[in-house]
């Protein structure tokens, strides 16, 4: 508990975080910017797993086991995609969106 | 297994034996005695058929009925009556005469048979169901077909016209079914099951408000096939890009399904919708009539000249449905089968001429009589036939329509009647512009002097459908009153 | 005192979140994203998660954060300019994620939280049994799993950056 | 009296048809041509056969003519409405038969020695017999169908035989026009057997014809536009009679129909198809008589009486001879429709028609002999142009004296036929309208001055220095000539009002002698202008041409109606009106349908877009879903 701060107030910075993220997914051009855009997302719904934890259940601690198994998974997704992005890059010299456009239709 | 089964069964069995051949000799042989039992079939049908009318009075004849799907109640129930049975005979000898005129079909004829069968086994099927569900199949087999036979065998920009002939023929399907499953559902509104039976449906009095709404929509699907203007637009490509065979089967009995399906269907089973709409689908049809003589006026390629020719005949044929006559109908179903004999003649004469000349273009051709006298002066009876000149099937199917059309006293469908008539004219401008063009006048090009007099297969091929023709333009008696007397429980829906 | 600290530390995570995915250099772009993840712990340690705060710490900012510098300074020039996107595409998909706040927020205000008052604190030690104990509400299959997805990502995460080798034969340019 | 066998009379034709049509090629030229001459003797001899029985022995049933039918149904449309086939003896059609027999035995005749060492020889005489089986039929007829389905036949023999040289672009031409325009007015002769057949509920003379039938007496029950239907029917039917009648204005196809040859013209063009109008109007003359006060009559005077000065100015210009002939052909059809157009219906009332018939016979006879004479004289000298011929008598004694006989009936000399029936027309029209009867006699001297222009010209003139001598034709050509010859000198003592009136009953014809003198005069007059004019080379023709000017320019070129037929084929109908048609179905409606097939494509590249394989895309759509998702089911879906 936050001395002062209620739950609304967390939750908002949660939401305009996991938002800015978002923009940045859609936005960016760049592989690696995505990725870190992603962990934006992830970590703003971390967040709130454990401030909801905190404030209305404080008696377990679910919430917290889920942000470290996200937090396990987040670091294990991210070593996957940096090392597909290296390997992308010594293929086609680029990790720019546009390049990586050979999926579609 | 049953009379009418053994219609689809033949040409299938054809099919498998054709698999089995090799090289054109085979294929063709085989093909030919196949169609020669087809028609053999046929006209064993025909007097089986009055044998069994004189003793059984219900609508249909020969009927049978197997369960086929039963969760939607799709049976494969079938049955004729003198409308069928004068319309498989029709289909058997264009069939058998398509086999003669590609007698000397180059590439793939295996293949070319094979298909072709297929057409035929699908209109077969079609002629003889009773049941909306197994008959929409059969037109589906019978007009999938085309597209490879025109694809293939084709010429000129052939990819382009299958592909226009399939697209439409399938947009007109997809308005067909929609239309069918309409009358599906509403099969039940006495109290029944839902069923695909015809003979069943007629007996429901299916909602006005249905029968508005889904008459147009089968209307239309059957149309579009019976080249309905503005629905037409199919019908000249296709038919100038697709081997003679194929055109004489597809304008000389496909067409037909159009008009056979708008009578056994939209008309049976949605009379009231028929009404409704008639005034406005009599006005398509009767511009159809005009301007498809109009348009053969200045066509300058022989198929394009006869696909409008097509389209002005058939246009007919939907007139005359939807003046709601017995007389008239009569009449629609006549010039079906004598247009299907007549521009079966007139494809496969034009195929020879092709053959001899490699083209198609009347510009290029004059004065053939002096050098094909046979095709020559078969053309001019031909071309004088489809003018509806007395003695041929085409005059008696026109003066019924127009005796028919007449009977209405309504104003408005007399002057269109009118209308309509005025074809007659159009006609024998465009025809006799055609037989002075290429079969008359002095010889345009010299090099043609020795070409192939007919041989005989071609012969056989047009004396198969000469033959009827004028049997039906000598004679009209018996047909016509075999005809009336099927029409007449199809004609008090909408009386 | 803590409510000063924690508009401190969104303010912070705000404004690094934006300059995150806006800054036109790579590298700048991911120094914003430390800030971010330092602001997030944090926050951790203002709700007495100190080993969460921890974790976050050493995983975040240390591990991924490294790794994806390295992986920035492999593939650029530390100084290139980033493509962004069309003025029209940032306008519409900013006022997109400006909607779906609203809903999110107006969503969120309407609700009311029962809230439990107050000030248990959490050590590592109740976190490390809860993860381990197998009895009713007991994480240790999750812990296994993970363990093992994270072996397995390991695994791959090496034979894909070393897939040289295998592309070598099928393209010999 | 069963006359049964009246059918073997279009029937033996048919079977030489037959015959000569399926072994064209096998048959030798020679065996064709004496089987058609045997197929239509036997015709002939039938029909002469008949035309005994049916007036000498058994015809006339207390002093009035009986109508005897056989028929069989050939088709049903209703319980009542049925085309029936069969055969009408009555004495219009008793009389026909003896016309077309004798033509057409003569035609073929002639033909033999005419049409030797054509190439088409067999054909030939197969489009004869085709002709002579269509026009039995049509004479036969029981019923307005079946009239209507001969009348179309005979149509079509004539397309035939017209292009029978159809290598000639001219004849073929020809060929068509002629087909096309009878056919145009078929249109209207078709709808107005539809209007009957709906109105009157039969098609069959008989029931028509009846006075006291039902059909005649309920005339005024419907009416459209002001006139009774049945009125609008009876000029529909008038109009499909002019077509074949070659009636102004739809004569335009009768001079081009020349291009055939000459026996062709001789018995389709002068004798027999062409007085197929005349003879429907006579078929259905109670109707026409009783219907409406006779304002369909009316209506067929006047376009009679119209027709025949217009074609008689038109032929006094013309320098081939046998589009003057043809010319003439239609001036003295206009005659025939005149004389049905002022006639009565009882007793000495029917007068019109009964010298319309006579006339029909007479004119048959004396005009196939001026076409058969006009072939030898062609035959001989191998043009058909004035110009190339002079002084001919001397080569060709028969022909001259025949044609001779034949100018001088035609001009209505006493006693030869053309005198008596003449006659009797000019009588019945003075009676009745003074106004036509005007036209009648002006058009009598202007046909005697035409005829012996020709005459004078051919047989006379000028010296014309030939290449070839030429000569006398063949036995075969001369021997029909002299037999025609014959008949009309003698045809015109036939008591024709004893046999032919229209209420069947015969009664006694005076020579009306002041008529008779007047006509006689007007008709030495023409040809005395002529002989002053032709007999010796001399320019005063030519002078007499310049005086009139454009009247004279106008008449040679036919009025320009030609003109206007190409005007009208051409321009209007190939070029304004299929020429838009095949544009528009070319552009619009398939230009339509093409687009939706294109439009369908292009939308489909641009849906395709949308596809892109950026998950960045795709993120925002999955993202601006949901967003829009959620505002749905928040704000929009509370219930």
């Amino acid at each position: 508990m936050i001395a002062g701060i209620s739950i609304y107030e967390i939750l908002t910075v949660t939401s305009i975080l996991f938002f800015i993220g978002v923009y940045g997914f859609i936005t960016r051009k760049n592989l690696i910017s995505i990725l870190m855009s992603i962990e934006l997302i992830l970590n703003a719904s971390v967040i709130n797993f454990v401030v909801i934890n905190k404030y209305l259940y404080p008696d377990m601690l679910q919430g917290v086991y889920f942000s470290i198994f996200i937090i396990a998974v987040a670091a294990a997704e991210t070593a996957l995609a940096v090392s597909i992005i290296i390997n992308l890059y010594r293929q086609i010299a680029s990790v720019e969106v546009k390049d990586t456009e050979i999926m579609k239709y | 297994m049953d009379i009418l089964t053994l219609f689809v069964i033949i040409p299938v069995l054809t099919i498998v034996a054709l698999v089995f051949t090799k090289g054109l000799k085979q294929a063709r042989l085989v093909s030919m005695v196949g169609s020669i039992i087809q028609l053999g079939m046929a006209i064993n049908l025909v007097f089986a058929y009055f044998k069994e009318r004189a003793i059984n009075k219900e609508i249909m004849v020969f009927t049978k009925d197997y369960v086929w799907f039963e969760q939607f109640n799709i049976h494969y129930t079938i049955g004729v009556d003198g409308i069928s049975v004068a319309l498989l005979l029709l289909t058997a000898i264009i069939v058998l005469a398509g086999v003669f005129i590609s007698w000397k079909i180059a590439d793939l004829p295996k293949e070319f048979f094979i298909s072709l069968l297929v057409l035929a086994s699908g209109v077969y099927g079609f002629f003889i169901s009773l049941d909306l569900f197994t008959m929409f199949v059969f037109y589906e087999i019978a007009v999938i077909p085309m597209y490879l036979l025109i694809g293939i065998w084709g010429s000129g920009p052939k990819e382009y016209s299958a592909m226009k002939l399939t697209l439409m023929l399938m947009g007109a399907s997809a308005v067909l079914l929609v239309g069918v499953l309409g009358i599906y559902f509403n099969s039940n509104a006495d109290g029944g099951a839902l069923t695909f039976n015809i003979l069943e449906i007629a007996q429901v009095n299916i909602p006005f408000e249905a029968q508005k709404l889904f008459f147009p929509l089968t209307f239309v699907g059957f149309a579009v096939l019976g080249a309905l203007f503005p629905f037409h637009t199919w019908s000249p490509d296709g038919h100038a890009s697709a081997p003679t065979a194929v055109s004489m089967l597809h304008a000389g009995v496909l067409m037909k399904l159009g008009g056979y399906g708008i009578f056994r269907i939209a008309m049976f089973l949605l009379p009231a919708g028929a009404m409704h709409w008639s005034w406005f689908f009599i006005i398509l049809a009767a511009i159809g009539v005009v301007y498809g003589a109009f348009g053969a006026i200045r066509q300058t390629d022989l198929k394009y000249i006869n696909a409008y020719a097509s389209v002005s005949h058939l246009g007919l044929v939907l007139f005359a449905l939807m003046t709601l006559n017995k007389i008239a109908w009569n009449g629609a179903i006549l010039q079906s089968l004598s247009h299907g004999l007549l521009t079966a003649l007139f494809f496969a004469l034009i195929g020879m001429i092709y053959g001899r000349t490699h083209t198609r273009d009347i510009s290029k051709l004059g004065g053939m009589m002096k050098i094909l006298p046979f095709i020559g002066a078969i053309y001019v009876i031909t071309g004088l036939a489809y003018l509806g000149l007395p003695g041929f099937s085409g005059f008696v199917a026109e003066m019924n329509i127009f005796v028919g059309a007449f009977q209405n006293p309504d104003m408005f469908q007399r002057i269109l009647t009118v209308l309509v008539v005025s074809s007659i004219v159009i006609t024998a401008v465009y025809i006799l512009r055609l037989v002075g063009k290429i079969m008359m006048g002095p010889l345009v090009t010299n090099d043609c002097e020795n070409l192939p007099k007919a041989t005989w297969y071609e012969k056989t091929g047009i004396l198969l459908l000469l033959i009827p023709i004028i049997g039906m333009g000598v004679a009209p008696l018996w047909l016509s009153d075999m005809l009336l007397e099927s029409i007449q429980p199809f004609i008090q829906g909408v009386l | 005192m803590e409510r000063i600290i924690f508009y401190i530390l969104a303010l912070i995570m705000i404004v690094f979140a934006i300059a995150s995915v806006s800054s036109k250099k790579m590298l700048r772009s991911v120094i914003y994203l430390l800030f971010v993840l330092c602001g997030i712990a944090g926050l951790y340690f203002l709700i007495d998660y100190n080993f969460l705060a921890a974790i976050q710490l050493t995983v975040y900012a240390g591990g991924i954060i490294v790794l994806i510098i390295f992986s920035v300074v492999l593939v650029h020039h530390i100084e290139m300019e980033l493509e962004l996107a069309k003025r029209s595409k940032q306008i519409l998909v900013g006022l997109a994620c400006l909607i779906g706040l609203g809903i999110f927020l107006t969503t969120i205000y309407s609700h009311t939280f029962n809230v439990v008052e107050n000030s248990i604190t959490t050590t590592a030690e109740d976190i490390g049994l809860g993860l381990l104990s197998y009895e009713t509400g007991g994480f240790i299959l999750p812990f296994e799993v993970i363990s093992i997805l994270l072996l397995a990502s390991m695994i791959g995460a090496i034979v894909i950056a070393k897939g040289k080798k295998l592309t070598d034969k099928n393209e010999p340019k | 009296m069963d006359f049964t066998y009246v059918i073997l009379i279009p029937l033996i034709p048919l079977a030489a048809f037959l015959l000569l049509g399926i072994f064209n090629q096998k048959i030798k030229p020679a065996v064709s041509g004496y089987i058609g001459v045997a197929g239509l003797s036997t015709s002939a001899a039938l029909s002469f056969y008949t035309a005994y029985q049916y007036f000498f022995i058994v015809g006339k049933v207390e002093g009035v003519y009986q109508t005897f039918v056989e028929k069989t149904t050939w088709m049903n449309f209703t319980d009542t409405l049925a085309i029936d086939m069969g055969i009408l003896i009555d004495p219009i059609s008793v009389m026909m038969l003896i016309v077309v027999s004798v033509i057409s035995l003569m035609v073929h005749i002639y033909s033999r020695g005419y049409m030797k060492g054509d190439d088409g020889y067999t054909r030939f005489f197969a489009f004869l017999g085709l002709f002579s089986f269509s026009m039995f039929g049509l004479v036969l007829a029981t019923n307005l169908f079946q009239i209507y389905i001969f009348w179309e036949l005979v149509g079509v023999s004539s397309f035939l035989l017209i292009g029978y040289y159809y290598t000639k672009p001219s004849a073929v031409a020809a060929a068509k026009k002629a087909f096309i325009v009878t056919r145009f007015a078929d249109l209207g002769f078709l709808v107005g057997i539809l209007i009957i057949g709906y109105y009157t509920g039969t098609f069959d003379f008989k029931t028509l014809n009846n006075p006291e039938g039902s059909a005649i007496l309920n005339w005024a029950s419907t009416s459209f536009i002001g006139l009774s239907v049945i009125t609008w029917a009876l000029i529909l039917i008038f109009i499909g009679g002019a077509g074949k009648s070659a009636m102004f204005p739809l004569h335009i196809w009768l001079p081009d129909a020349m291009e055939g040859p000459t026996p062709v013209s001789a018995l389709i063009h002068a004798a027999t198809m062409v007085v197929a109008g005349v003879y429907l109007v006579a078929r259905l003359f109670p109707m026409y008589y009783f219907v409406e006060d006779g304002f369909a009559l009316n209506i067929v005077a006047y376009v009679g009486a119209f027709s025949s000065l217009f074609a008689a100015i038109i032929a006094i210009t013309q320098t081939d001879i046998k589009r003057v002939l043809a010319f003439s052909t239609m001036s003295q059809l206009g005659y025939m429709m005149l004389a049905l157009g002022v006639s009565g219906y009882d007793g000495h009332e029917g007068v019109g028609y009964m010298a319309s018939m006579f006339h029909l016979f007479t004119h048959a006879m004396f005009k196939a002999l001026l076409f058969l004479g006009a072939g030898s004289v062609i035959h001989a000298v191998h043009s058909n142009y004035l110009k190339d011929m002079g002084g001919l008598r001397k080569y060709m004694p028969i022909t001259n004296i025949t044609f001779l006989i034949a100018a001088l009936a035609i001009s209505g000399v006493f006693p030869l036929s053309g005198f008596w029936s003449k006659d009797e027309i000019l009588v019945a029209a003075f009676e009745h309208n003074k106004l036509i009867y005007g036209v009648g006699v002006f058009v009598a001297g202007l046909t005697a001055f035409y005829m012996f222009r020709l005459y004078f010209g051919i047989f006379w003139g000028k010296d014309t220095q030939y290449k070839h001598a030429p000569h006398e034709s063949p036995i075969s050509m001369t021997f029909p000539l002299m037999i025609l010859a014959f008949i009309s000198i003698v045809g015109g003592f036939i008591p024709f009002s004893e046999l032919i009136t229209p209420d069947k009953a015969g009664f006694e014809a005076h020579l009306n002698i002041p008529l008779a003198i007047v006509a006689t005069i007007v008709g030495l007059t023409g040809i005395g202008l002529a002989y002053v004019f032709y007999k010796k080379e001399n320019n005063m023709a030519d002078r007499f041409a310049n005086a009139f000017g454009v009247f004279y320019k106008w008449t040679f070129n036919k009025f320009y109606f030609d003109e206007i037929y190409i005007f009208v084929t051409k321009n209007i109908i190939f070029n304004r009106i299929a020429a838009p048609i095949a544009w528009f179905d070319k552009k619009v409606v398939d230009g339509t349908m093409e687009g939706i097939g294109n439009k369908t494509v292009v939308i489909s590249k641009k849906i395709k877009g949308i596809q892109s394989g950026k998950v960045q895309d795709y993120a925002f759509g999955f993202i601006a879903g949901v967003v829009i998702l959620a505002l749905v089911f928040i704000y929009l879906w509370t219930n």
